[in-house]
């Protein structure tokens, strides 16, 4: 069998600033037209020392040799656990660069930002739907960022109670941004341990009117639904606390079930990853956040509403948390959000999350023979595996490193951290049936090699252009710039 | 559906892999009382063709600089961009991967975000960045925040004329962090108000936050600010929402900024409604293990060859959870990687020259303006390429008029200070010729008479 | 030192066939809005029996694997000789995907295709001021398109003149296309030997009556410039001939010299190597041609002229050797062309000659004395050399398969024919001298590897994905589709 | 210049190794008398956001089918094109590189174009398929010289219904190749006439060409034009313009056709004003040898690892100089790379489905315009997307009439065909909705009062 990784011809390629010549030029401005201008000389710096000077040629070359050492969805298989790298359609890369819309100034008046507004509005309203909430906000520029926000609705709520309250607790499955953000909000995080899923009873537990809000994650991350979520929140509830739900998992349930109708007050989405907008080698993505209409009043300040003379900003919103951030949201990511949105239907996303299921639950029945399943329930959108049967003294680290050599992005690894040498595989929707078995296969002969001869996993990668780095010296001695 | 490739056989052979008989056994995990009984209630389906109609029809109802004059600013701005850089990020292996967490296959990327930590602070004259934050306000707000922590203090000083939805974030973020925010006034000449800032200063203070260029496009007078800030052991940071002005303007390392904070959208960024932008965040040595946000440094591998890793990840979320110096996790990388493109297209002789083009065009504007009946200059300090201007008739309506001519001509103030219900914001780039700055003058004056 | 090229992790791709999944699609029309209509069972075909099934995700991955097997001008140095792969500006990718422009049908009333029609007219006096013609047409597809249209003109102009002649002339050094375009004009070819450059002495020996043009190629192929042209087209048009001028060298001449002041008749351009358009992997390109006066009659129908009403097409030319394709040329090429244009103005172009033909001989210097250099004139934008002084039994195709590990793209090989085992570099102006050098480092380096090692060029390339490639077989039994 | 990379110093230290003192010392061998004395006359040198501005003045003075109602067809089609195909073939892998003759790092564009000579012999059912031609026109121009080489023969049959801008072409490349064109006329079915056919056809004849469909929509009857052109030992050659149509109309291979030329242009390439587009050429294995173009072929490397390669180029300039089969050179690769990405995404049931859909727009735009006073349809045989419609009035006034109201009815027939100049020809896509349609309808009835 050919693997799908080979090796092949890569073009080595220094720092920009390596390439550097003094005098040359990338760029090209009309002559000034106007007067030229000077200001007192306190104010001027020299030239910015160690900028590049550089040809247009020299850049393209820079950049395009720099792409062919990364991989993206568009190589390959990319089952990045929790991140859902599902496939980002072109059209909407197309319709995100309309100059009507790539080129719309935030500071534009209203009525004449009347597109703008008017898609913003449409995909509030279907998120809302998606998700069973009242309103949703599309301030928020990522996932972190809506559970800053929605964290601070909730103490903002707790204030217009009376009482902040001084706790949130978040099970010990939870992505390490929950924990972050309730600090963030003033609140001590209590950690709570988990079997797999949640028990009412566990919550109970630690229920008390300290505790301003559970935090879960549903389907959690180990791809688990919370089964118990409904009487989770009833306890929650009756304790006068608040629950918020990690919605990076959403990709799971769409069509099938709303968090909204499970008792869940505010939930995060993640833009980048439900609703198909790229990853962009780490960002921007968007975290709009849905919220019950108690919290509605608390949202992000401007609003987009709808009004008798078209679309609006609202700004006058005395509960508000205030702003997140400047202007309205990545907009741009929205836009490919809406998108995804309008192409997909009510029947199209509701069978991406079918096939999402699917496409996990397969690829645990192909691999479970052969690697450690530590928790044995019924897998929604994602399967998280151990190391622990891989032999010959191989770990998840070298799992992943050997992928890459059979052409695989790998898998998200040692997270979450219930689960020791985490091996999280999240396939998506997009991924056919022969990708999956492809891959499988190439799991399955990695376990073998791990017995008969460990040393090509340890070794790995060995068909990239660099082999495996050195992070401790990375961190053991920082050089963070060139020439620094 | 041509995103998911699963046929019918497809399906029924996974099942049969899977052991269950229909798709719906495998959701068997979700009650029945929390399932959705019903379809959702969206908008039918488009085919590509139909969608690109819609989206063309919404961008029809948009006012860009392709139909309109622009002078608008304000934290966003109307630069060219060259075509290289939406090329270049259109690379599949750029746009179309996550986070470079497994570094083998990601040396693109990091590369690429270590020479922006380079460029970022070769301009600023700073000792470390990070590899992005969401924006300029958010990345304000960290900086206050990482103040608070590195000098366990608890009150920071804002400067009034620093832009107001960073004002307003910073607010936000500190809501509940029992961070006492304190304004400093600006004085005639739009600048803070030194004077009221030595008043204020004492060792409590955590930070003073000033704009450079401030809102109003002034050019603080920081090295005025830094000894001051310094004496108390306060950290001062700049905030910058426009950074084509660092092409030209002292470094804020030269002047004795501690911390820079602010907005790269002008790099190479469509203005896009206001996002997705880039915030950038650049400090001192001593801050570094404070920052927030993610940090590639340069390693080599077994082989020696040099080699790019995220590093310092001890700071972050995913390893430190609620200790962690920030929330964040996905942050601007496509943005970062746009603006590392403009820069190195730019260079060193390009940013320079953009900058000066910038600074003549708005002086141009700006004198031409002032010696119009009816309108006046409130600010008397240096400007880059905004600044305020004091019309004797509601803002509103000088608005208007130009709107009629299909031109933008600046920002309200009134919605954002008390007392400035005359004034406006203008803006003026490299890309507004001296016929649309003619065109807007005599559209000011026009009205006027 | 590190080379250029290394080798790293590349991605296997099968046929689009062996992928396709009955039932799957990679499409979406929208619903039919008419009553669908039948045509009689007699005139429908089967579905197409073969035709692939794939999703988006499957098409998007098949390409993009495919072009990582590639190597363009934006990979790195592509120093393909009588090819010109100077850089391709990116914003003339951007101007020809307007809407206005890429989206005008060819059909569409003169009076709503101003802009169109601007364009072209503009293009054509910008290449007239260029090459000094009076009349250009933009008509042809290609250069080899552009010598059929040349040599049409030649034949119908002397047709018109009474006699239309049995003979071209045509020396050794010029490219395939030449002859195979005389001949598509019913003209006998005659070859002339050359010594490097052409001399009037040949010519008039070659000169009579029945010789109906002389084609050229100026500078010729090996990059020398053809010192006796002005002589030589004395005796051609004193004999009753004309001169048809190969431009696909123009690059060297820009600003410099002009064919049409030289005495050269008909001439055509090759927009994609002189003028920056892209190569395509073989096309589309465009052969514009430009004329003296006395051909312009002849032109291709319909011409762009600029009247009182605004740009039209002028159809009615009598004595128009007709049309060579239909519409009116690679509009979308012809676009990306007058950008370059617009871009580099007159002093801009003449500077891209300069620095192309000062890349050419700093290229030539440092090579000369280790590469065997058969005709020792002073070289303008190319120079070939020869694989006489290679050691160790190598022959140019084996430094060409070495370059390839190094990480460059071979220069032309075994053309011009006049030269045994040519290898025909040609940098063009838009190449560092950091490129250049880098480049003679690689190919003295390789000289040396022939003569301590000679098995590494006879082995070559070995970085890339496959080897060397059995063209033999591939011509014996040929295999010309999937299946076939 | 930022496409040309040399510094001062560079050009000095090149020149000094060069052993020159100034770069005018390189072009000492030109002489002077045919040397350019002054700086070409050209416009001034535009920077890039000039330029764009420029070009965007350009294009808005264009009508296309955003700006107006398009029912243009006539060999040039609005058809659909996915997003994807762009993005796709904007990798500078694809669009910078050139003619594969590297084989070994050339393997992208390659194995795309076996693709593409796969899905040109599936969709024509032909043996073979070429790289590409230029385009439709010329393919067929070809496809009439390569019947000439193959039967020996002079005389040339060509429909009348063909494409008048094929037939010119064809006409172009024969002038001096002493061959002789004779037209076939049409019939009131706008199909070529089959007994005129026989009359003409002897054993001098090298071919009988014909559109399908022909140039007025209408599907020609091959299957019958077939047995009376091979009884005289000659080839008949399918034009092919609208090869959307190939995906519900019998395959020329089945109905006898012995070589295919067409436009492939439907294909996902871009109306542009005409072009680049894609000639496809096609024919039986007995025709290989005499085959224009560049041919790509299977093999295999050392390792046994399958590759492709250029292949049988003795036919070409390149080896065989004026003995070639054509002097065709650069082809369209990109175009035919284009179409290889359209046909992949639309496979099987997407090439069905739109065939369908023009099939089925065309008919009911075509009844309806016939149920109109003033208008009536001169020919009553089968179309497929696009049929001629003959008014009362002139076509111009229609025409003129229609343009008004931002649609662009058709194309006038009277400058192709005399006595036509009240006739037009209509096209309808799948891009047209029926509400399109409907307007067109009622613009046409509207003036019709
Ligand atoms: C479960 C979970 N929660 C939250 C986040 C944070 O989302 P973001 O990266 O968009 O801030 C992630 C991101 O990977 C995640 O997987
Ligand atoms: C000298 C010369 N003449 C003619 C041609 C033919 O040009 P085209 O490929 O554009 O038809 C070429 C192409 O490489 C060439 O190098």
């Amino acid at each position: 069998m050919t693997t799908l990784g080979t090796s092949g011809l890569i073009l080595n390629e220094k720092l920009m600033f390596e390439h550097s010549d003094p005098g040359r030029k990338g760029y090209s401005l009309p002559a000034l037209d106007v007067p030229e201008v000077a200001l007192p000389a306190h104010l001027v710096r020299d030239q910015v020392a160690g900028f590049p000077e550089l040809s247009e040629v020299d850049v393209v070359r820079h950049f395009t040799r720099l792409s062919t050492w990364n991989y993206g969805v568009d190589s390959g298989f990319y089952p990045l656990g929790s991140c859902t790298m599902k496939y980002n359609p072109k059209i909407n890369e197309t319709v995100a660069r309309l100059p009507g819309l790539a080129g719309s100034h935030p500071m534009t008046p209203e009525h004449l930002s009347q597109g703008a507004l008017k898609l913003m509005y449409e995909l509030q309203t279907a998120l809302a739907e998606i998700s069973g909430f009242s309103a949703v906000t599309l301030q928020p520029a990522a996932g972190a960022h809506g559970e800053l926000a929605g964290m601070l609705m909730i103490r903002a709520w707790h204030e217009a109670q009376g009482n902040p309250r001084t706790k949130v607790l978040i099970p010990d499955t939870a992505h390490g941004t929950n924990p972050a953000s309730a600090t963030l909000c003033g609140y001590a995080v209590v950690p709570i341990a988990s079997d797999g899923v949640l028990s009412a009873q566990t919550v109970a537990a630690h229920m008390d009117d300290e505790v301003a809000a559970l935090m879960v994650t549903n389907p959690n991350t180990l791809g688990l639904f919370e089964a118990e979520i409904r009487e989770i929140c009833d306890i929650v509830h009756a304790k006068g606390g608040l629950v918020y739900c990690d919605g990076a998992n959403l990709n799971a349930l769409m069509g099938i079930a709303r968090p909204g109708d499970m008792g869940i007050d505010v939930m995060h989405f993640n833009l980048h990853k439900t609703f198909a907008t790229p990853h962009g080698g780490g960002g921007p993505g968007a975290g709009p956040v849905g919220v019950t209409e108690i919290l509605a009043p608390f949202m992000p300040v401007p609003v987009v509403t709808s009004g008798a003379s078209g679309y609006e900003l609202h700004f006058e919103r005395p509960q508000s948390i205030g702003r997140m951030r400047s202007f309205f949201g990545n907009f741009g990511v929205l836009v490919r959000a809406y998108a995804y949105i309008r192409t997909m239907g009510a029947a199209g996303l509701r069978h991406a999350s079918e096939m999402a299921v699917l496409n996990a639950n397969y690829v645990r029945a192909r691999l479970e023979g052969t690697f450690h399943l530590p928790y044995l329930n019924r897998s929604l959108h994602e399967v998280v595996f151990s190391d622990r049967d891989l032999a010959g003294g191989c770990h998840t680290l070298d799992l992943a490193k050997r992928l890459i050599d059979y052409g695989y992005h790998p898998p998200t690894i040692y997270f979450p951290l219930v689960v020791k040498g985490a091996i999280m595989i999240e396939p998506t929707e997009t991924e056919s049936l022969e990708t999956l078995d492809e891959f499988c296969e190439a799991m399955l002969a990695i376990a073998g090699e791990a017995r008969d001869n460990p040393e090509l996993l340890h070794a790995a990668p060995v068909r990239t252009r660099i082999r495996r780095l050195d992070e401790t010296a990375a961190a053991r001695n920082p050089r963070l710039k060139w020439g620094g | 559906m041509r995103y998911i490739p699963h046929t019918e056989e497809d399906i029924r052979q996974m099942l049969d892999v899977i052991g269950v008989d229909a798709v719906d056994d495998l959701f068997t995990g979700i009650p029945a009382d929390v399932r959705l009984q019903r379809p959702m209630n969206l908008a039918p389906a488009l085919a590509e063709g139909d969608l690109l109609r819609e989206f063309k029809q919404l961008a029809r109802q948009n006012a860009t600089a392709d139909s309109h004059l622009s002078f608008l600013g304000g934290g966003a701005y109307n630069h060219f961009i060259p075509a290289v850089i939406d090329q270049l990020v259109s690379r599949s292996e750029f746009y179309t991967a996550y986070t470079p967490y497994q570094p083998e296959i990601s040396q693109g990327t990091l590369q690429a975000i270590f020479e922006y930590q380079t460029l970022i602070c070769q301009l600023t004259g700073m000792d470390v960045a990070n590899a992005s934050m969401y924006d300029g306000a958010s990345a304000c707000a960290e900086a206050v925040l990482m103040t608070a922590r590195a000098t366990r203090r608890k009150k920071v000083l804002i400067s009034a004329a620093l832009h107001p939805e960073y004002r307003e974030t910073v607010a936000t973020y500190c809501r509940y962090l029992d961070i006492e925010l304190v304004t400093i006034p600006f004085d005639a000449n739009g600048c803070t108000d030194l004077s009221a800032l030595e008043d204020v200063l004492d060792k409590d203070v955590a930070a003073m936050i000033s704009g450079y260029p401030n809102f109003f496009g002034v050019i603080e007078d920081l090295a005025a600010q830094a000894p001051l800030v310094h004496r108390c052991g306060a950290r001062l940071v700049a905030a910058v929402a426009e950074p084509i002005a660092l092409g030209l303007l002292k470094s804020p390392g030269e002047l004795g900024v501690d911390i820079v904070a602010g907005e790269g959208q002008s790099f190479g960024i469509p203005l896009a409604f206001g996002g997705p932008y880039l915030g950038f965040f650049a400090a001192r040595q001593q801050d570094l293990r404070s920052m927030p946000g993610r940090l590639v440094g340069a390693t080599h591998d077994k082989e020696g060859r040099r080699g790019f890793v995220l590093t310092l990840s001890t700071r972050e979320q995913h390893i430190r959870r609620e200790k962690a110096t920030s929330n964040i996790c996905s942050n601007e990388g496509l943005c970062a990687l746009m603006a590392t493109i403009y820069l190195s297209l730019m260079g060193k002789a390009g940013i320079r020259e953009v900058a000066v083009q910038n600074l003549s065009k708005a002086e141009y504007a700006r004198r031409a303006i002032a010696a119009l009946d009816g309108f006046s200059l409130p600010f008397a300090g240096p400007v880059f390429n905004e600044f305020v201007v004091e019309a004797s008739e509601s803002v509103e309506a000088v608005l208007a008029r130009l709107e009629q001519q299909d031109i933008l001509g600046g920002i309200p103030l009134g919605r954002y200070f008390e007392g400035m219900a005359n004034r406006f914001l203008v803006c003026v780039t490299e890309q507004n010729s001296k016929a649309e700055i003619d065109v807007l003058v005599a559209a000011l004056a026009g009205g006027g008479q």
